[in-house]
């Protein structure tokens, strides 16, 4: 098995697995030297930017929603609180907190399937989930608990859980029964110790190590561990409100790709899991901090692979506040309310499971929208994703096996969670066969 | 809060394969047996009458009751859709489902003395079978014994054989008809069951017309029979609709006013006249 | 042997694999039924592999989409689509019937760069299918029905009736009528469960085109609810927009929006 | 006539907690969202008091009215028919066993239920089905064990809706039998009346005072009122021999482009009995249920036999529906299987007018 360090080494994995949507490896190097590492996006272009144009706002949740299969409630949010802004709506406080229920749903369903399904083969040394299930039956299992806890979550409000039908501008379509709330908050409170053996179970997990240097961007919100409004922040010093996203994040083309990369004041920067708890660890309320820390867990932290343990603790997090949010609930006077729409742009970010999100609309007096951006988290990753893969590698070292070097960069990959679905932006590229 | 178990008549029972004959490449005919033996020795039925047969995890069909034979109860099932293929995959020593007998059977009692004509088209008149079979066995107890059958060629028709065999009985009459065959053949009639209405010999005051096959075939028919001086009141057809319970609740099988699962499958002419060959019923 | 199965992704949001992934404990047992060789979102990875069921999402949107499907069709016996963007060109067709060129441009710098066919279309328009799963997305219900009814060696069926039966069974108050939302649930294949009235909001026909359908009377009823004909035609073309009645009723009830308008003006 | 007492609005409750500690269980009349709906309450706090609900072809609201009764409002979204022959019901199940599989039958778990509001066209409607479903040669178990665990509270119609025409099958507004306890609404409470010996039980237990002369007469003029402002017909006098007759009328081609063969007009009539029979196999194939659902002869598999569909298009199906609901029916029960509730009018998203549409096409002119 060739392992010299300065031999040519070719790898080209078409289809990279236990991803979400469907992404390219291509990683060229020559004479002890990267020449090219990339995560190629090929989902091909869906243009829903366009398909927005047009239509009443009334319409865009249900379009938008259909970006992302895996966590459309990131795009029906988003969506649905740049109208608001724009039209000057403001629910009230029920709406408000059924929308961070509804969206630690999503985190939980999200976040458990990517611990359990997709990155534990990893850690664990399996091929897949169904292979791993032989031998750790509990871990895959929990997993699944957890997974459709989050799926029940939403379907409380949402109906189902993708692509859900009960959200709209200005609240929700019903809302839910009195009866129905508890019997979710029991499940709720029956799966506290699946959580907490979640995050001690990842804590101990023997991680590869990956210290990096990046920047964490979020978005902070003074009372709350942020989920939905707040400013965008970054432990470099960033600061700004989200109407101010145009003015320091730029998407461009770069050379050697056609996908789109942002960047921020001109510079890479990390979104997730990581980059939240890394800003806004002291939010967490006290019981997921204390335990978080009984663990022998530290934040900030500057090592990528506890990108998975922060998902761990998000879990964590995300059912305790669905306990919180379920305790205190009570039916409504209305679980809407009423929206003229009017001309103008709104603009909005959120935190999808996978990071910062956001939206921009431009709308016509009669609520018709005149144009659309939309830039989901991993397009925002996928520079940051390309330079972790470039320096890890190169302190791994060139001298291990393709397979080794491989499985080295899939791993590397995964850990961000890239959600390639959301493909809004994304192009095919043309495979480069040097 | 009562829970009590009462009477279900949706509920089949389990009866098990005892032999299973291809009869052509698609039909085929079962030999069964109940599994509770009682139930086994206690069935019985009319000529005409229906059981609705279960595969297990696909569905309900009604069939037709073909015969007793042996002690064994025998159904002929053609396979057309999704029950009858799985149905047909089944081997001898598997379990299906039955439950039956329903519906009003062929007049085959009043029918003593009596001329008898059967008039069937199409593959399907395995609800006839089991009728001409019973007037064969006892070629004294009725009168002459007419068979008029027609199909789209010549190859279409089943048990050959035993319409050969019938053709020998005394006082009996066999009269074939292929409406897509191109060449003549002995014994066979070119066009639909109608050309061979001239050749029956029957007393037209004094029997019984049993009719099966589609819609269209029997209403034609029996208006013409009804020309040719049949009493209306002596030409009787048998019905074909979805049948979902068998048991006259669930309103899929209405033909008119008709249900055919429980006032039929067998009818009088005059019974269903009205809507017989009407678009729609 | 075990039969084999594959999940195949094209252009899609991966929501309708989910309803494998959603089984949660009916996941191991179809494992335990079946060997899935192809599905990388979860891991097996075998695209050439041969196969009994080939499930797919998503629609064919690019040349190399063509020449892979044609490859799985080779490669499998039995073939499923799974949702809206398999079985109708999916949300994403909406590009079919617009200047795509042109949206190209408006979303992309350097277009020249995107391999793209113009059109969004369902995996019918280019290989023979076998089943059709409508809804976007598919639900774990409709999945493990299609399973087991294979495994029991038997043709899936799909119940074709319109999701206001459902609504019914349900005892949901109809939206039409006590509210005048405009549902689309009359024109509307049954599958979900009649979810949106049962939140109390119109249908918008995520299940496609149910049986004998009546798209002009239904149109004809929202426009004495107060819709423009423009209105209409955009609920017609909206997911499962390329579904052959949805398209002609679309375009139908956006030529009347013109007709409307060159009478106004 | 039997007995009658005078209940206060004050004491409208006791009619609840004396039925509860017989050991029923409420179901009775509600808004909800934006119709009144049966369902199971446990106080006369969720009756639709002060409401006002207008009707019409296609359409229904609730909004306040300037009143206090309970049951002004003419009739709800569903009648007696979910409750007793439901919408979804398993019928047996099969499971695989070492000898191959066996048959189980589910137990029919019947709550005594006590209906409160049933209306006359549902009481007609309700000896229909059980015609239907109880007193053929198979009595089906399942309705039947509801049917026998039911209690009914019956009002008479002191307002009619704009689709309402029970007056013209002579259904209605005021019930004649098939109560166990019968109430007349009046300002300030109801007259009670009992029609079996469970509902004498009942009536003994409330504190009923003496219904006064006026009482007699109010109740009997707001009936007359009712009949008197029913602005629909039907010409039933030979409905049946007409639509036979008129089987290719052009109008049945004219209420088909409009009809959106949905089935919601089947699925509220409270007399329609159509069900399909459904085969759910678990997914690891070791058992399957039997289940049987509403259908509707709208749909296309109603009709459907290998290969064809007899009924394959709106024109016919509306045919069906309409020629077995006025005509054949009659053959098979006697009467019409209609009993002038309206719902099929009210609730028809096309806003179809069932009585117009039979008048046109069948009525004697
Ligand atoms: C009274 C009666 C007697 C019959 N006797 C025989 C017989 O002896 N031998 C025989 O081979 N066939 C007989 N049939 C026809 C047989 O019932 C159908 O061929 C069978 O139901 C087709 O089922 P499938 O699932 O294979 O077809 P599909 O086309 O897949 O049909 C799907 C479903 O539709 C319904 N259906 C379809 N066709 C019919 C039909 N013709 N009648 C009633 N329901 C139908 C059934 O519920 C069936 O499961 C008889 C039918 C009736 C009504
Ligand atoms: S709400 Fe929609 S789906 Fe339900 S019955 Fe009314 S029109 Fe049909
Ligand atoms: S009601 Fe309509 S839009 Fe809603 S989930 Fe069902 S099919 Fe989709
Ligand atoms: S009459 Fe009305 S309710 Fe009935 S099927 Fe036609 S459109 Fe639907």
């Amino acid at each position: 098995m060739n392992t010299h360090p300065e031999r040519e080494i070719n790898i080209e994995v078409p289809v990279m697995v236990r991803l979400e949507g469907e992404g390219a490896l291509s990683f060229q190097a020559s004479n002890g030297k990267v020449e090219q590492l990339h995560l190629r996006i090929y989902e091909p272009p869906r243009l829903f930017e366009e398909f927005l144009v047009g239509r009443n706002y009334t319409d865009v949740p249900t379009i938008t929603a259909r970006i992302c299969g895996i966590c459309p409630i990131a795009y029906q949010m988003t969506s649905i609180l740049a109208l608001e802004k724009l039209f000057d709506v403001e629910p009230g406080p029920w709406v408000y907190d059924m929308r961070r229920l509804l969206y630690c749903g999503e985190w939980l369903q999200s976040h458990a399937l990517h611990i359990h399904l997709l990155a534990a083969p990893d850690f664990l040394g399996f091929d897949n989930a169904i292979d791993m299930a032989e031998d750790h039956p509990e871990t895959v299992t929990r997993g699944m608990r957890l997974q459709a806890l989050g799926n029940e979550i939403l379907r409380l409000l949402g109906g189902r859980s993708v692509h859900p039908i009960g959200l709209k501008v200005g609240g929700f379509h019903k809302a839910p029964s009195v009866d129905a709330a508890q019997s979710l908050l029991k499940k709720c409170e029956a799966a506290l110790d699946d959580v907490r053996q979640l995050v001690a179970w990842c804590a101990q997990l023997n991680l590869p190590e990956d210290q990096q240097q990046f920047t964490s961007v979020a978005i902070h919100n003074e009372n709350e561990y942020a989920i939905m409004p707040g400013r965008l922040r970054s432990d470099a010093g960033l600061n700004i409100g989200f109407n101010q996203y145009a003015d320091n994040f730029a998407e461009e083309q770069v050379p050697h790709s056609t996908a789109f990369y942002s960047r921020l004041n001109g510079h890479s920067y990390f979104l997730g899991p990581l980059a939240r708890v890394n800003l806004n660890f002291s939010q967490l309320p006290g019981s997921v901090k204390a335990w978080a820390e009984a663990q022998g867990l530290k934040f900030p932290s500057a090592d990528m692979f506890h990108n998975v343990v922060a998902r761990a603790i998000e879990c964590h997090y995300a059912l305790e506040e669905s306990i919180r949010i379920l305790k205190a609930y009570q039916l409504p006077e209305s679980p809407f309310v009423e929206v003229v729409p009017k001309a103008g742009v709104g603009e909005f970010c959120t935190e999808a499971p996978r990071g910062m999100i956001y939206h921009r609309y431009q709308v016509d007096a009669s609520g018709s929208i005149r144009a659309a951006t939309i830039i989901p988290p991993t397009s925002q990753n996928q520079l940051r994703i390309e330079e972790n893969l470039k320096s890890s590698v190169e302190r791994f070292g060139l001298n291990h096996t393709d397979d080794e070097l491989r499985l080295f960069c899939e791993k590397i990959i995964r850990n961000y969670d890239p959600c390639i679905s959301c493909s809004v932006h994304f192009l095919k590229l043309d495979v480069d066969r040097c | 809060m009562s829970a009590q178990p009462i009477a279900n008549p949706y509920l089949p029972y389990e009866a098990e394969i005892v032999e299973r004959i291809q009869e052509t490449p698609d039909v085929f005919t079962w030999r069964l047996r109940f599994v509770d033996e009682q139930l086994h020795q206690q069935y019985e039925f009319q000529h005409g009458q229906f059981n609705m047969l279960y595969q297990f995890g696909v569905g309900e069909i009604p069939v037709s009751v073909k015969n007793r034979e042996q002690n064994l109860l025998t159904h002929t099932i053609r396979v057309v859709g999704r029950v009858t293929k799985a149905m047909a995959e089944l081997k001898a020593g598997h379990r299906i489902g039955i439950r039956g007998p329903y519906g009003r059977g062929w007049p085959i009692q009043d029918c003593t003395g009596k001329d008898v004509v059967f008039i069937t088209a199409g593959l399907g008149c395995a609800p006839a079978i089991s009728a001409i079979q019973h007037v064969a066995e006892c070629r004294t107890c009725f009168g002459r014994l007419v068979i008029m059958q027609s199909v789209k060629h010549r190859s279409d028709m089943l048990w050959q054989k035993q319409y050969d065999e019938w053709r020998q009985l005394p006082n009996t009459q066999v009269l074939l008809a292929a409406s897509r065959e191109k060449t003549n053949w002995p014994n066979w009639e070119r066009g639909r069951v109608s050309v061979l209405f001239e050749d029956a010999i029957y007393d037209k005051q004094n029997c019984t017309v049993m009719l099966c096959g589609p819609d269209g075939m029997m209403s034609g028919s029996a208006r013409m029979l009804a020309e040719l001086g049949v009493p209306e009141e002596h030409i009787y057809l048998s019905l074909e609709r979805n049948m979902q319970c068998a048991i006259g609740h669930c309103g899929h099988c209405q033909f008119g006013s008709a249900f055919v699962c429980k006032d039929g499958p067998v009818f009088s002419y005059p019974e269903v006249k009205e809507v017989l060959g009407h678009r729609g019923f | 042997m075990k039969p084999r199965v594959a999940v195949h992704k094209f252009a899609s949001c991966s929501g309708c694999q989910l309803a494998f992934i959603n089984m949660g404990e009916d996941l191991i047992t179809l494992t335990e039924l079946v060997d899935i060789v192809h599905f990388p979102e979860a891991g097996p990875l075998g695209p050439e592999d041969a196969v009994d069921i080939a499930f797919i999402e998503g629609s064919v949107t690019t040349p190399e989409d063509v020449d892979r499907l044609k490859g799985i069709r080779e490669h499998c016996g039995y073939l499923v689509t799974m949702g809206a963007c398999a079985t109708s060109g999916g949300i994403q067709a909406l590009k079919n019937n617009a200047d795509s060129d042109a949206w190209l441009k408006s979303v992309y710098a350097k277009p020249e760069y995107v391999e793209s066919l113009s059109t969004s279309a369902a995996i019918s328009r280019h290989v023979a299918v076998d089943f059709e799963l409508w809804g976007c997305p598919v639900n774990v219900r409709q999945i493990s029905w299609v399973v087991r009814q294979l495994l029991t060696g038997v043709e899936p069926v799909d119940a074709n009736e319109k999701v206001c039966a459902e609504c019914k069974r349900k005892n949901t108050v109809c939206v039409l009528v006590s509210k005048g939302e405009p549902c689309m649930g009359p024109v509307t294949r049954t599958g979900c469960g009649a979810l949106c009235p049962s939140f109390g909001t119109a249908c918008y026909a995520c299940y496609g085109p149910a049986e004998g359908i009546n798209t002009e009377a239904l149109g004809q009823r929202f426009i004495g609810l107060g819709l423009q004909p423009a209105a209409i035609a955009q609920k017609f073309h909206m997911i499962n927009n390329a579904a052959d009645e949805f398209d002609s009723a679309g375009k139908s009830w956006a030529a009347k929006q013109e007709v409307s308008n060159e009478h106004s003006s | 006539m039997s007995r009658s007492g005078f209940l206060q609005y004050e004491k409208f409750n006791q009619l609840f907690s004396q039925l509860q500690s017989a050991g029923y269980g409420c179901v009775g009349p509600s808004v909800i969202d934006g119709a009144v709906q049966f369902g199971k309450i446990s106080s006369v706090a969720q009756l639709p008091q002060g409401i006002e609900l207008t009707v019409k072809p296609g359409s229904v609201r609730v909004a306040k009215g300037d009143h206090q009764r309970y049951f002004a409002w003419p009739n709800g979204a569903q009648g007696i028919k979910p409750w007793l022959y439901r919408s979804r019901e398993l019928l047996w199940r099969a499971e695989q066993t070492e000898q191959g599989f066996v048959f189980n039958r589910p137990e029919v778990n019947a709550e005594p239920i006590a209906f409160i509001g049933a209306r006359a066209c549902d009481l007609a409607a309700l000896q229909l089905q059980d015609l239907h479903f109880m007193y053929g040669d198979y009595p089906d178990p399942f309705y039947s064990a509801h049917r026998n665990a039911l209690f009914i509270v019956g009002v008479n119609c002191s307002h009619t809706g704009n689709t309402c025409f029970c007056a013209s099958t002579g259904d209605g507004p005021e019930i004649q039998s098939g109560f166990d306890l019968l109430l007349d609404e009046l300002d300030d409470g109801f007259i009670v009346r009992f029609g079996s010996e469970k509902g004498l039980k009942i009536f003994e237990q409330l504190e009923l005072t003496p219904v006064s002369a006026e009482g007699h007469v109010d109740a009997k003029a707001q009936i007359a009122e009712v009949i008197a402002a029913q602005e629909r017909a039907l010409l039933h006098e030979n409905m049946h021999a007409n639509i036979f007759s008129n089987l290719d009328d052009r109008e049945w081609d004219s209420v088909a482009e409009k009809c959106l063969a949905c089935g919601n007009c089947t699925m509220v009539c409270p007399t329609c009995f159509c069900h399909r029979e459904v085969e759910v196999q678990a997914l690891d194939g070791k058992s399957s249920q039997h289940i049987r659902e509403w259908d509707s002869c709208f749909n296309q598999d109603h009709s459907y036999i290998h290969g064809i569909t007899i009924r394959d298009e709106t024109r016919l199906r509306y045919r069906q529906w309409m020629s077995h609901k006025l005509g054949s029916w009659r053959d098979q029960y006697d009467r019409t299987g209609c009993t002038g509730c309206g719902r099929c009018i009210s609730w028809c998203p096309a806003a179809i007018d069932f009585v117009a549409e039979a008048n046109l096409i069948a009525g004697d002119s």
